[in-house]
């Protein structure tokens, strides 16, 4: 055994599978929506309302779970500042594919309002892939909810295929994201 | 044949031309010195091979001048007088080369004439029949011994010497009075002549009582009885040890004799009451005060005024208590083996202390370790002293208190609290000195004088056992299996130059015995529950044996032969037909495997010592209850010809209890398991544990059905049995080191065994049995493992562990099919012990019983999986990223029981047919269960295919296997670190591996029930008695006025009790 | 009966200084009185009011003539033969014990039995 | 023989459905009870589809690798060896292979899988909640025991069979009217079973995130759930046949079944959390109690 | 309050003082080298036991940063400002970590922010907020956000963005119209 193998190595390959029954389990995927929130940023105080009684995501299929392994959805909920940016990438690396993003705000679209700050990443979707933008500052669970009928029909027609894109593209991703991230502690291949 | 008288001339001749003539020069007086005392020793030797060839038939008798007796003075020597003689001898000059080895710190020549005007002394006082010839030779010994006492010249021996003198002089005047009275009573000095004018009726008041007690008292200041023996305690403690030596083995024995002697001219027909007053007192006082000592000189002391205090119980018995036949042979061997055992080796004792010099007991630290014949010379004596079998000091206890009369049964039961007292403080102090420690060794003087004793005591202790077995009657099997288990550890001992030789000749000659057992129906004619235990026995330490090479390393030469050892003696206690021999080798069990354990941890080793002598002790208490009339020895089917008292039943089953671990006596158990060598805890706990279950099968099949209330005893022990299982479990989940895990789990299991046994019905048998068997292949692969483990990872703390999956995956599927067998999951085999158990617990409707069990194995489940988790689950860690499997033979072993328990889980049969034929032997007809068809059990109350689950577990756990590839998720295996941790990188294995306290939220809900009450309750009746003796033996002030007047009060005592007839 | 009187109360004179004193050679003494006591024990046990010693003096051999001691003149000669035994005895232990309280003053300068209480428990 | 198996699988399958419908029920209702209006009865069947066709999945190691293996497992297991409908030879499945004392140590099959494999995903919350579901085993366990065992020495059998068949003749024979208060016990001992909400402290997801399982994921976690699902069924099931009487048909099954459910859903619903020594001190003191009332009855008998 | 102040000023130079906004807030400036011996005599002996903050401003015009510590007296129920001045060229300071623990923290931001060491502050060297900065401290004036943020993060093409937002709101009102 290695001295040290807590990490994999090999890179995760592309994926190819067959297309037979992919609508029906599409059709699957957007009704059963397991949600992780990350909460970045003022966004994050969206969240709650949106699952509970008021809102009530769960009627479209829409729940929370704790733990990256199990979850579907990603939600940026807010500005990324370069340390939580690093914690995103492990999160989302760490979720199992099909897997989806939303960016709520517009933090993670261009800056919002913190377009000049020095701790703010602008461009979120060039270091991650996301699907689904929810503009506002901060959006309403509504719009929110909108933002999830969105993702829905995306996964429906299979147009969300931003983890799919990730695979393929990941030099790319990689090369935007050490750009900013200075020392790369994240373990590279791991999910 | 030598005159005798010449002894003593010589002798005398000598001691004077040394004394003369010394002058000559050193050369010339050591000369004389060596000469007279090998004369003499050649001389008194040769009159004992005499009397024992049978050449010499009647007791000599010298007529000094060629008086006939009542006028002249005339010697006497028979044959007791003359083995005695050898031994002082033996012993003098044993001390005396000693002694010059050491360097005499006195001028030489006048020591050597006290030495040998002490020889002369005791000899003669050992051999003359005249009384005042006696008290001549009395003061020659005691003026020789003062001065010797005060040969060191410093401060403690002067002080010593002193008040010997004071105390001395006293006795003497006694002796001087009595033996003068005597003669103005009866006209003449002669004892022969005066006892045949005496008879007892002439004690029933006036004078002649007043002057045997008189007499007597002065002889009984010298044996030191109990509240006038300050003096010789302090002369142990500061008297040059070769002095005490000679003292303490040779010329107190000389007194011991001269006093019974003295005793049985007189006819005094209060012996009894004062040998049991004083003896006994004497015995119980000495052992207890012994606790506190730190001196170690001082503690040899107690431990001699001790053994004197039971000699003299043992003397009075003999002579004055009215024992017949058998009885009164033993109690002769009894002390014949009492004076040799104490002579021997106390002598040893005694020089050994001298050689190293240190007084306080914490300086002995570690000297085992340091020099090993040193070591080996000084355990001996003290296991011979403790009264360890197959050494003299057993044989003498036991024929002792075989040939003490059932009534006195008081006696028999203080005589072994203090031999439980004896061997907490000698086994405190071994536990000292066979502590580690590195560290230079060294002592002046030379080691053969104590080589010399130990070879005589090696080969008293064959010849005691010899006698033993010769004079009880019983089955010489026993007795020649004894020899073979002694013959074979030394052989593996001497053979076994390097330790896999010693690992090949062990494998060897259990299988061996193995073999012959099963070719050869000498030893276990039928398939019997006996022998059921003797292929357990066996099959269990040929597989423990195997497993143990790669550990062995580390451990002692004496590994290998005392692991041998344990093991036969434990195919000896399956094998013995009658309650002795069981005892006998119980007690070669208990004590070898103390040896084992003490190889690991010092201070469990010592608690497990303490709670087997009171099993033990308590099971000889039983026996000695169960024995009556002219059959001495009771054997397993005559049990039902004794109409006994439920306490035999109880003391008797004590032994077996303490074995097992169950509750209140468990508290051995966890440190004995936890830090007893890796190699012999799969030993301990799969076979040793079950010689209880062996015992108590015993107990309830021959002994209970016979004493009254045999119900309730049987129902308390089940639950004994259930809230050990459950309490056991309980505290198995809060520990934090995988052997005392296991530890509490094999008592816990224990107690399921023992729930079964006390059902009595054949199904609670079957259950008994068939988890006897089965704990024995799970709690044997796990203890293996551990072991392993341990070996491997260098620590047996649980938290330090962890993730070893990964690095032992044949460890890992073997301790998992223990764990699953441990919990009684089907389809592996621990289920159907928990099945058995439970239908006959159902049949006999003992429901909380059965609540508790069920209940017990719920909480087992709890450390089941602490155990796995913390030790192959979770994070491996950086240290262990190195490590390997196991060692193959470890590895072997765990898979072959893994095996086991899978195949016996799919098929019961393969334990339950011979337990079926065991339960059969036993007297029952059926083994309370049925076959419905080929693999399907049905009880009374239930069924259970075993053979269907195994198949239909295996079976769909292929078929969800099967289904899960139709699934077509793409499966990457990830790094250990690579977990969903809030999108943190752990920074190592350590900070994310949960492993310690895994049940603190357990612990808040039954804090109380494992707070460790028994455990502190034992902790303070020992500390508060520890205390008390702390503060009586202040009763020795050490202030000479404080002696004298102990001495007055005595024996004003004693004539208040002789005269008012009090007692 | 007086002798005998006499001598138990000389064996207690001694017994009591062994008991209470606190020196070492009043103990001695104390054991040298409880020696004599016996001796005179011994001595009285023998005697017989009226008769003389049984020792044959040159005096009387010549006036009788005879070794013989008649034997109904003299009191009992063993004790008269033990006490001198045990006179030589009670020396030989006072002697060892002299010198061993010399030993003992040598090496703490005291003769208090209080400065030798090392040895206890 | 063989039809048997063929049947164990049916029910095998039926079970898997019954469970999925009865948790997708149960959140339905607790969505009505929060005033939402919640997914639909379905929504289980749809997240097991979803988590059987994830694209990707990690392993963690062997043990991580066999674990869902083992709790479908003992799922199943438990399910076919309680029998379904008293006399029916069909859905009396396995129960031939073994009577209560089996199922009861069977069930523990499943649960020491999954632990084991949590344990071996090397996440602390993964250990912890084993330890803690261990712990309320621990406390549940008494109760449930005391009225397993009272009913067993009442009806002088551990077979399940012959405890529904000594319940037939009315509903008046039942366990739950003939020993009420060994029903409560056992049924107080069902709701720490189920690690429903007063006692669910082992899944607690705040905390710990979903418990044992929080590193699986994909098709590992559909096997969970599944194997949870069927484990459920096989428990109504077992207590139906020990309280209510068992069931002659499988539309009484159905009844029994729900009703037990029903139980769950609205204690569920109504109260909080207990920490983990609370509840197992709960439950060694009213459900024991109770429960003893009629042991010691049964016992003085 | 008064009597405080002119207990202080009794023992030490007071620079400048004046009452803040509230009523029991009052600031005081202090010389730099006396800080310590004012706030130990601050905590000894009129209880301003716990210290909420410790806060810099960048006076670019004067070189200097100013330096307040934030006192809080639960007793008198007081908020007192503690301030000095420090050269700006020479951003050092002496630590407060022995008088009051959680300054470490405080200290460990300033030096993050704006650059001001504090000897004797075991931690002060590791992130805080910023993971592995390397620029100027950006809470001083003189550092330029903008061009930074630009630099780094870049700028969203202004036409890719439309054409997204574009994109965004079609689906939107799309959804809509279907409905």
């Amino acid at each position: 055994m290695k001295e040290k193998d807590y990490f994999l190595d090999d890179r995760p390959k592309k994926l190819s599978y067959s297309e037979v029954w992919e609508k029906f389990f599409n059709w699957a995927r957007a009704q059963s929506l397991w949600v992780i929130a990350y909460g970045t940023g003022c966004g994050s105080i969206e969240i709650p309302p949106m699952v509970t009684s008021r809102f009530d995501a769960e009627r479209f299929g829409v729940s929370t779970v704790g733990t990256p392994r199990q979850a579907d959805v990603l939600i940026i909920s807010g500005y990324l500042a370069v340390k939580t940016l690093k914690r995103v990438i492990r999160v989302y690396e760490q979720m199992q594919s099909p897997k989806y993003v939303v960016g709520l705000g517009a933090c993670t679209v261009n800056g919002g309002m913190y377009y000049d700050s020095y701790n703010t990443v602008n461009l979120v979707d060039l270091y991650i892939p996301i699907d689904v933008y929810v503009a506002g500052c901060m959006p309403r669970p509504e719009a929110i909810l909108a933002g999830f009928a969105q993702l829905m029909k995306k996964i429906k027609e299979g147009r969300a295929d931003g983890w799919k894109q990730y695979i393929d593209n990941l030099d790319k991703y990689r090369k935007n994201q050490e750009k900013i991230i200075k020392n790369w502690k994240i373990p590279n291949y791991n999910w | 044949m030598v005159n005798p008288v010449v002894i003593i001339a010589i002798t005398l001749i000598a001691a004077f031309s040394i004394g003369i003539f010394q002058f000559l020069g050193k050369k010339f007086v050591r000369g004389v010195f060596w000469l007279t005392v090998l004369f003499d020793f050649a001389a008194i030797l040769s009159i004992a091979y005499g009397f024992l060839t049978k050449a010499i038939k009647n007791p000599i008798m010298v007529k000094i001048g060629g008086f006939p007796p009542p006028i002249g003075i005339n010697l006497y020597v028979d044959q007791l007088s003359a083995y005695l003689g050898v031994v002082v001898f033996f012993i003098g000059a044993m001390a005396a080369y000693h002694w010059l080895s050491r360097g005499i710190n006195d001028p030489e020549p006048k020591a050597l004439v006290l030495l040998l005007l002490l020889l002369l002394g005791s000899t003669g006082m050992i051999f003359t029949q005249d009384f005042f010839n006696l008290f001549v030779f009395i003061e020659i010994t005691s003026i020789a011994s003062y001065g010797l006492v005060a040969s060191n010249l410093d401060s403690f021996s002067l002080e010593a010497s002193f008040k010997y003198i004071v105390i001395g002089s006293i006795s003497s005047t006694f002796v001087l009075l009595g033996a003068v009275l005597l003669y103005k009573f009866a006209g003449s000095l002669n004892m022969a002549d005066i006892s045949a004018h005496i008879n007892s009726s002439m004690y029933s008041g006036g004078m002649l009582i007043i002057i045997s007690i008189m007499f007597l008292f002065g002889l009984l200041i010298e044996l030191e009885v109990f509240p006038m023996n300050g003096w010789a305690l302090d002369i142990y403690q500061g008297a040059n040890p070769a002095v005490v030596a000679i003292l303490a083995g040779g010329i107190v024995k000389g007194f011991y004799l001269v006093f019974l002697r003295s005793a049985n001219y007189l006819k005094f027909p209060h012996l009894l009451k004062i040998g049991i007053i004083f003896g006994l007192s004497t015995y119980i006082v000495s052992q207890f005060f012994a606790w506190k000592q730190k001196d170690i000189r001082r503690l040899f002391g107690y431990s001699s005024v001790g053994q004197l205090g039971l000699l003299i119980l043992a003397g009075a018995f003999y002579l004055n208590g009215n024992l017949h036949g058998f009885a009164k042979k033993y109690m002769l061997f009894a002390i014949i083996f009492f004076v040799l055992n104490h002579s021997f080796s106390k002598s040893t004792l005694f020089f050994l202390a001298d050689l190293f010099g240190r007084r306080r007991i914490e300086e002995w630290k570690g000297v085992l370790s340091k020099n090993k014949l040193f070591g080996f010379l000084f355990s001996t004596s003290v296991l011979s002293m403790a009264g360890a079998p197959p050494f003299l000091g057993f044989w003498a206890k036991l024929f002792f208190i075989l040939a003490i009369p059932k009534e006195y049964f008081y006696i028999v039961a203080l005589v072994l609290i203090g031999a439980i007292a004896e061997i907490l403080y000698y086994f405190n102090l071994y536990r000292i000195i066979s502590e580690k420690e590195d560290g230079i060794f060294d002592y002046k003087g030379s080691i053969v004088p104590s080589l010399f004793n130990v070879f005589v005591l090696l080969g008293l202790s064959a010849f005691g056992a010899y006698k033993f077995f010769i004079l009880t009657g019983l089955d010489i099997q026993s007795g020649k299996f004894l020899a073979f288990i002694t013959i074979s550890s030394v052989a593996v001992f001497v053979l076994g130059v390097s330790r896999l030789a010693q690992w090949i000749l062990s494998l060897g000659m259990i299988g061996a015995l193995g073999f012959h057992v099963i070719k050869n129906t000498s030893l276990v004619p039928a398939f019997n529950i006996q022998s059921f235990f003797v292929y357990l026995v066996l099959a269990g330490a040929i597989m423990f044996v195997f497993a143990t090479y790669p550990l062995s390393k580390k451990y002692s030469a004496v590994f290998y032969p005392l692991f041998v050892f344990t093991v036969f003696s434990m195919v000896g206690i399956s094998v013995s037909s009658n309650w002795i021999t069981l005892f006998i080798f119980w007690e070669l069990m208990s004590w070898s495997s103390y040896l084992l354990i003490n190889q690991g941890g010092k201070k469990a080793a010592w608690i497990y010592l303490v709670m087997s002598a009171i099993g033990g002790y308590g099971m000889l208490a039983g026996i000695k209850l169960l024995s009556t009339g002219p059959n001495l020895i009771p054997s397993f089917s005559s049990s039902s010809a004794f109409a006994v008292s439920a306490w035999a039943g109880i003391l008797i089953f004590t032994a077996f209890l303490v074995k097992m671990g169950t509750a209140p006596l468990h508290i051995w158990a966890r440190d004995a398991y936890g830090e007893s060598p890796d190699g012999f805890t799969p030993l301990l706990s799969g076979v040793l544990s079950k010689m209880g279950v062996f015992g108590g099968i015993l107990t309830i099949v021959y002994l209970l059905p016979h004493l009254s209330h045999s119900d309730t005893i049987l129902y308390g022990l089940a639950w004994f049995g259930a809230l050990t299982a459950l309490f056991m479990a309980l505290l198995a989940i809060f520990q934090e080191d995988v052997k005392k895990v296991l530890a509490y789990s094999s008592i816990s299991q224990v107690g399921y065994i023992l729930i079964g046994l006390a059902l009595a019905t054949s199904l609670g048998y079957s259950a008994a049995l068939y988890h006897t068997v089965n704990h024995l292949i799970f709690k044997g692969l796990l203890f293996v493992a551990a072991a392993g483990i341990i070996y491997r990872t260098g620590t047996s703390y649980l938290p330090e562990m962890g993730g070893l999956i990964r690095r032992m995956p044949f460890t890992f599927l073997a301790f998992l099919m223990g764990i699953i067998t441990l919990a009684g999951i089907p389809p592996l085999s621990g289920f159907a012990g928990k099945w058995l158990l439970y239908s006959a617990l159902l049949e006999k409707r003992w429901m909380f019983i059965l609540l508790i069990a069920m209940f017990a194995s719920i909480v087992a489940f709890m450390y089941c999986y602490k155990l796995l988790h913390t030790i192959f689950l979770g994070q491996l860690r950086d240290k262990y990223r190195k490590t390997k499997e196991l060692p193959l033979p470890l590895v072997i072993v765990e898979l072959v029981l893994a095996g086991l328990t899978f195949a016996v889980g799919i098929k019961p049969n393969l334990i339950l047919s011979f337990s079926e034929k065991a339960i059969k032997s036993l007297g029952f007809t059926s083994p309370g269960y049925a076959y419905e068809s080929a693999h399907r059990i049905v009880s009374k109350f239930g069924y259970w295919n075993a053979y269907f689950m195994g198949v239909f577990a295996v079976g769909s756990f292929i078929i969800a296997l099967i289904l899960f590839f139709f699934a077509k998720a793409k499966i990457r295996k990830v790094g250990q670190l690579d977990i969903g941790y809030s999108g943190e990188v752990p920074d190592s294995p350590e900070s994310v591996h949960f492993g310690y306290d895994l049940y603190a939220h357990m612990r808040r809900a039954v804090r109380v029930f494992i707070y460790p009450h028994v455990e502190n309750t034992y902790k303070r009746i020992y500390n508060s008695l520890m205390a008390f003796v702390d503060y009586t033996r202040r009763f020795y002030t050490g202030d000479l006025n404080t002696y004298a007047l102990w001495v007055v009060i005595t024996l004003s005592f004693i004539f208040y009790i002789l005269y008012k007839g009090v007692f | 009966m007086v002798f005998f009187a006499a001598s138990l109360l000389l064996i207690f004179i001694g017994l009591y200084a062994a008991l209470v004193k606190r020196n070492l050679i009043k103990i001695i003494i104390g054991l040298s009185i409880m020696d004599t006591g016996v001796n005179m024990l011994i001595i009285s046990l023998g005697f017989v009011k009226g008769r003389t010693a049984p020792i044959i003096s040159l005096k009387e051999l010549f006036k009788k003539g005879t070794w013989l001691v008649d034997v109904s003149k003299v009191v009992d000669p063993l004790p008269q033969a033990l006490v001198l035994t045990a006179i030589v005895i009670g020396v030989a232990v006072t002697a060892m014990a002299l010198s061993v309280v010399i030993r003992m003053y040598s090496v703490k300068k005291s003769i208090e039995i209080d400065d030798f209480k090392e040895l206890k428990w | 023989m063989w039809y048997k198996i063929l049947y164990a699988f049916l029910v095998t399958v039926g079970g898997l459905a019954y469970g999925l419908l009865l948790g997708g029920i149960s959140r339905k209702i607790t969505a009505r009870i929060h005033g939402r209006r919640g997914p639909t009865v379905f929504q289980n069947f749809i997240d097991l589809i979803k988590l059987l066709r994830k694209k990707t999945a990690i392993s963690h190691g062997t043990m991580f690798f066999l674990a869902p293996m083992f709790r479908l497992l003992g799922g199943v297991g438990v399910l076919l060896l309680v029998p379904i409908v008293y006399g029916s030879s069909i859905l009396s499945n396995f129960s031939f292979g073994g009577d209560l004392i089996v199922v009861l140590y069977f069930m523990v099959f499943g649960c020491l899988g999954m632990a084991l494999g949590a344990a071996d995903s090397g996440h602390p919350h993964s250990a912890l909640a084993p330890t803690r579901g261990l712990a309320q085993m621990a406390g549940y366990e008494l109760p449930f025991l005391i009225s397993v065992i009272g009913l067993a020495i009442a009806h002088k059998t551990v077979s399940i069979s012959g405890l529904v068949a000594a319940q037939q003749g009315g509903i008046f024979h039942w366990n739950l009217f003939q020993y009420p208060f060994l029903s409560i016990a056992g049924l107080i001992a069902m709701l720490g079973m189920y690690m429903a909400y007063p006692f669910s402290v082992v899944m607690a997801p705040q905390e710990i995130p979903v418990g044992p399982p929080t590193e699986y994921s994909s098709t590992f976690l559909s096997f969970m759930f599944s194997g949870r699902s069927i484990f459920g069924v096989g428990k109504y099931v077992l207590f139906m046949d020990l309280f209510l009487g068992g069931a002659t048909n499988l539309v009484e099954a159905f009844v029994k079944t729900f009703a037990l459910f029903l139980i769950i859903v609205f204690v569920t619903n109504v109260f909080p959390r207990y920490r983990t020594e609370q509840a197992v001190k709960f439950f060694w003191t009213y459900p024991v109690v109770i429960g003893l009332i009629d042991f010691i009855r049964i016992f003085i008998k | 309050m008064e009597d405080l102040i002119k207990r202080l000023e009794s023992i030490f130079k007071i620079v400048e003082k004046k009452r803040g906004k509230r009523d029991n807030l009052w600031i005081l400036e202090v010389e730099k080298d006396s800080l310590h011996a004012v706030l130990s005599y601050l905590k000894d002996n009129e209880s301003f036991r716990h210290l909420a903050l410790i806060s810099c401003v960048d006076w670019i015009e004067n070189n200097k940063f100013q330096l307040s510590y934030i006192l809080w007296s639960y007793q008198k129920r007081q908020n007192l400002i503690v301030k000095i001045f420090i050269d700006r060229d020479k951003p050092e300071f002496k630590t407060v970590l022995n008088l009051f623990p959680q300054a470490e923290i405080y200290e460990r931001e300033i030096r993050e922010l704006y650059g001001v060491t504090f000897e004797g502050n075991p931690t002060q060297f590791e992130d805080f907020v910023l993971e592995d900065w390397e620029e100027m401290p950006p809470m001083r004036r003189d550092f330029d956000t903008l061009k930074y943020s630009q630099e780094k993060y870049g700028d969203r093409d202004s036409e890719v963005l439309k054409t997204n937002i574009r994109k965004i709101i079609s689906d939107y009102t799309d959804e809509w119209r279907r409905k």
